[in-house]
């Protein structure tokens, strides 16, 4: 009974906000849509706390093995993306109650459109329906990253992601067609039984096309471009969903369509070679940048690369991993975009090399983000630790895989780390202010003003959260993972009304692997934070062949993240086409 | 640029390459024989009493997704409000600056003569659009666009302040989220009757009349409110220092 | 089986599809979108798809051309005030 | 083959309106092109859901049971219409507000003013 509110409650306060929002007193209005949001989050929370569950709109059911209505197909996995994004909106709305000067319901009703859609895209089990919630949530995505008007940045940004992510769903769009024509239906279970085991050519381009809009939004190699520009110029609160969720919902489609539709083992290449890539290269552009808020969606990227290995093996140990890599990740992300929100607010600069030192007047917005950074390199205890190991764990048969996924978890813990230190303990020589490779200081929302609580209570919440994510149960995820692969029983149960029973969750990695292996990641990223913060005092001997090897690796890469559209569309075209070949002509 | 170009074909002929391996295994255009289709024509007039069967997947079968797509139009008008609004303190910027025209009523009895004949005609062909959705094709959203064009008719026949005088910022604002809450609350009432969100609870009414089809009138209507007023909010937004000025 | 004029209208939108990508100056380009709009609907007229056909219209002819004059419009508004 | 014609020109279609915004200097021009790319997802659409010799899926002045087109085709494509319209409105509005804060129309020219 609870399935249809995640989606309609957030719509029927924004119109209602929007519709009336200059007329309430502001309190009413920021009240209506943090309780609207609030509700969401339990109605989410509810459905993931029960057993699967399947509800047809406008009670049209099934008849004979047709699917005819749109149904919600809700698991434990897809309620957990929802739980997950109502809550970063719930701290993105609080977050956001002091950081705009004016009034600022317009963000509001955006904010809760954007969750109504990503409720509905991780509930949803229909295909065309899921590319209708995937449209509201970009919608309202463009519209919040472009809620700064007044700025170049934002605009320019808000284009490119626009622009890619919408060029994106539609190559997903006519994929979708050529599926409909094959199967006649767009129920994923019922697709699923029309092309079970006729994976011929038509459905291998199919899926390619489809995939590709969903990797879009995820930003996976080569299709990231966007990211960077998009998320470092949008307001902060917004952030922390794109990081936090969006980015994630990408990845959650993916891993859901293959589950469901289309069981392509075929897939698993592709997607690995796609992760790897992403992995090295978020990581690599993570730690080159000096723009706190790119450092961290660099990071976002590396982090999708992660979690992308995890599902690309289409086994229910990495997937579960997946899973709670993504919780943990969601939280501790999202705390760290605030930590950065509350600099900008308090020293009104982002730049990590202007803010050297001046961090240490507000020491515990230090002390989050150094948490923040330990977490993101994998330390114990949140779900992102256990997302890891399992995640390490599926990876056993795939070194280079496993390699690439250690050193995103390095690199972006180190990064943070280093800005950390730079930042709230002023370690490491002033840089001279060298003109930095196509990053600008951004403009301040608000005047410098004390960090009210309505923006550190937020930070800490979502850190506690991720700390106490730790003790999610596991085994619980471990069989809705398995579950979420297994799409006879989906069928079944979608098309036939049985309730298959849960399957037995997927072995374990045991803890003191997981332990030595966070120790050993904690404890190099803070060697490398600390290595490079004190880099001129290495013998020369050490410096030059690093030199050697960074320079003209981060230069080349930051040479082909132009932020121009042109070429983020080319490279969208080539990835489509080389994973549309990897699949259909392999 | 070059090598954005050389990029972009390299990727272009693959794209074409994977495209046609795909797309040769399609059955060949005019032999559609999939199930869902002919299962929704065969049943929509006798269970809906709809006699249009697109507008009885739309507002009925897949409702949910027209819900999507009505938010779709929604936060998109919302959010070109938002990005293309000016703060109090640059209006008074843009004071200074070289005067815009301002749209006046034309001089040419003509105009306004084909005006003033044009707004009835196209008044009740909107109307009747939206009230026929479910029996005829049009519906809400086709009905809706061609009752915001009357507005754009009085702009460009009576001038900026007329077309404020019928199309009030407010009132557009105010229906357009009407119009968007109100398909979410019909949607309601199916669960207010003990039954699913969306589900169809209203009396049917006979096939082929205007008021048949229970819900299915009842969403074209709120989507005829929110797409008519949407895109009178969008033409506003973008004509907004125009208006501002004839407001004074 | 498909009809001659079917065939000539495929052929009038792989024609003027790539003409309204290859016209460059947006006031021109509202009006070439604008025919590929009116010819699109009427593929979808043909094709037994009237709903869609009046959407085409509504959208594809009137709706998106007013759209991009207005945006034009502006831009040029903004231009003349800067000089 | 013949059948096969109407893919292949969605396919020609999407190509164009990508080689369009690769190439563009002038965001209007490159929203334009965003929009004929849509357009191939309407005609794979109606190729899809078309029936040699079938009818409308009204059944106004027809007797139940006549041979009707495939009506669930015609419902994604109003919904993509619509999806095309709003996301259009929602570039132009950026673009035109990129041109009023950056003074360029030229995607190349605004990336350079952002630094």
């Amino acid at each position: 009974m609870l399935a249809p509110w995640p989606v309609a409650l957030p719509l029927v306060a924004a119109a209602f906000l929007a519709g009336l929002g200059d007329k309430l007193p502001r309190r009413l209005a920021d009240a209506i849509a943090i309780g609207a949001a609030a509700i969401t989050a339990l109605c989410c929370a509810l459905l993931l706390a029960g057993p699967p569950v399947v509800y047809w709109f406008g009670g049209i059911q099934p008849r004979s093995g047709t699917a005819i209505g749109i149904d919600f197909a809700i698991d434990a996995n897809g309620a957990g993306l929802a739980v997950l994004s109502s809550l970063l909106i719930l701290a993105a709305l609080f977050f956001s109650l002091k950081y705009f000067d004016k009034p600022a319901h317009m963000f509001q009703v955006l904010l809760l459109v954007f969750l109504a859609g990503l409720c509905g895209f991780s509930l949803t089990g229909d295909l065309f329906d899921l590319f209708v919630f995937f449209e509201v949530m970009s919608a309202a995505a463009f519209g919040l990253c472009a809620y700064k008007s007044r700025e170049v940045g934002p605009l320019q940004g808000a284009i490119n992601f626009a622009v890619t992510n919408t060029a994106g769903a539609f190559i997903t769009l006519s994929g979708i067609a050529l599926l409909y024509s094959r199967t006649g239906a767009l129920n994923l279970s019922h697709m699923h039984r029309m092309i079970a085991g006729h994976d011929d050519s038509l459905v291998l381009a199919a899926a390619a096309l489809v995939c590709t809009g969903f990797l879009v939004k995820a930003a996976i190699v080569p299709f990231q471009f966007w990211l960077a520009d998009a998320h470092a110029a949008a307001p902060t609160p917004a952030c922390i969903v794109f990081s936090g969720a969006m980015v994630e919902a990408g990845l959650y489609a993916v891993a859901r369509l293959q589950g469901a539709l289309f069981g392509l083992p075929q897939l698993r290449t592709p997607l690995l070679a796609a992760g790897v890539a992403t992995c090295l290269v978020g990581a690599v552009m993570c730690f080159a940048q000096r723009h706190l808020k790119r450092l961290l969606a660099f990071s976002t990227i590396a982090h999708a690369g992660v979690i992308l290995c995890g599902i690309a093996v289409l086994e229910p140990g990495g997937l579960s991993g997946a899973g709670l890599y993504v919780v943990g990740h969601g939280l501790v992300k999202a705390a760290l975009f605030l930590c950065a929100g509350m600099l900008l607010h308090r020293l009104q600069s982002i730049d990590e090399l202007a803010l050297h030192g001046r961090g240490r007047e507000v020491p515990w917005v230090g002390v989050l983000f150094a948490l923040g950074g330990l977490l993101l390199a994998g330390a114990p205890p949140t779900a992102m630790f256990f997302g890891d190991g399992a995640i390490h764990h599926a990876l056993e048969a795939h070194p280079i895989a496993r390699f690439a996924v250690t050193v995103a978890s390095i690199a972006t813990g180190a990064a943070v780390l280093r800005a950390c230190g730079r930042i709230f303990l002023g370690l490491g020589p002033r840089e001279p202010d060298a003109p930095g490779g196509g990053e600008q200081d951004e403009e301040p929302e608000t005047e410098a003003a004390p960090i009210p609580w309505s923006m550190w209570v937020p930070a800490a919440f979502l850190l506690a959260l991720a700390i106490g994510s730790a003790w999610l149960p596991r085994e619980h995820a471990g069989s809705a993972a398995a579950r979420m692969l297994d799409a006879h029983s989906w069928a079944t149960q979608v098309l036939d009304r049985a309730q298959p029973a849960m399957p037995s969750p997927p072995p374990e990695e045991p803890l003191a692997k997981g332990l030595a292996h966070a120790a050993l990641t904690v404890g190099l990223a803070i060697a490398l934070a600390l290595l490079t913060l004190f880099r001129k005092r290495l013998p020369e001997i050490l410096r030059g062949p690093v030199r050697a090897v960074w320079n003209p690796l981060a230069g080349s890469l930051r040479a082909l993240h132009t932020g121009a559209v042109g070429d983020q569309v080319a490279w969208l075209t080539l990835g489509v086409a080389a994973l549309g070949a990897s699949l259909v002509f392999s | 640029m070059k090598a954005r170009l050389v990029l972009f074909g390299i990727g272009a002929l693959g794209f074409a390459a994977v495209w046609f391996a795909g797309a040769r295994k399609l059955d060949p255009m005019g032999s559609y024989h999939g199930a869902y289709g002919e299962i929704l024509n065969a049943v929509s007039v006798p269970e809906r009493h709809s006699t249009n069967v697109v507008s009885a997947v739309n507002f009925d079968y897949r409702g949910l997704d027209t819900l999507g797509e009505e938010f779709i139009l929604y936060i998109s008008v919302v959010a070109v409000a938002a990005i293309l609004r000016k703060q109090k303190d640059e209006e008074e910027e843009d004071e200074d600056e070289a005067p815009t025209q301002l749209r006046e009523a034309p001089d040419s009895d003509a105009v306004r003569l084909f005006g003033v004949g044009l707004v009835p005609v196209t008044v009740i062909f909107g109307l009747y659009m939206i009230s026929h959705g479910s029996v005829s094709p049009g519906g809400g959203f086709q009905g809706g666009v061609v009752l915001a064009t009357v507005p754009l008719v009085v702009y460009l026949c009576a001038g900026a302040k007329t077309y404020l005088r019928i199309a009030p910022p407010a009132l557009a604002k105010g229906g357009e989220g009407l119009g968007a809450a109100g398909y979410a609350l019909i949607g309601c009432l199916g669960v207010l009757a003990g039954k699913k969100f969306l589900e169809n609870v209203v009396p049917l009414g006979t096939p082929g009349e205007a008021w048949s089809a229970g819900t299915i009138t009842l969403l074209n209507l709120t989507v005829g409110v929110a797409v008519g007023t949407g895109f009178v909010e969008l033409i506003s937004s973008f004509v907004e220092e125009l208006l501002r000025k004839a407001e004074k | 089986m498909i009809a001659p004029l079917q065939w000539l209208l495929f052929l009038l939108l792989a024609v003027t599809g790539p003409a309204v990508v290859l016209t460059r100056e947006p006031v021109a380009q509202a009006v070439t979108v604008s025919f590929y709009g009116i010819v699109l609907a009427l593929v979808f007229f043909l094709h037994q798809a009237p709903d869609v056909a009046l959407s085409q219209i509504v959208v594809g002819a009137v709706a998106l051309p007013l759209m991009i004059l207005l945006a034009v419009a502006k831009v040029k508004r903004k231009e003349a005030s800067r000089k | 083959m013949l059948g096969h014609l109407p893919y292949a020109l969605a396919a020609w279609l999407i190509l164009w309106g990508l080689y369009g915004i690769v190439t563009s200097r002038n965001l209007i021009h490159l929203v334009i092109c965003l929009a004929v790319l849509q357009t191939s997802t309407y005609l794979i659409l109606l190729a899809i859901g078309y029936k040699a010799g079938a009818v409308a899926p009204i059944y106004a002045d027809m007797p139940a049971g006549t041979v009707a087109v495939d009506p669930v085709v015609q419902a994604l494509m109003l919904t993509d219409i619509v999806v095309e319209a709003t996301v259009v409105a929602l570039l132009l509005a950026i673009a035109v507000q990129a041109h009023e804060r950056g003074g360029s129309l030229d995607p190349a020219r605004l990336c350079a003013l952002k630094g």
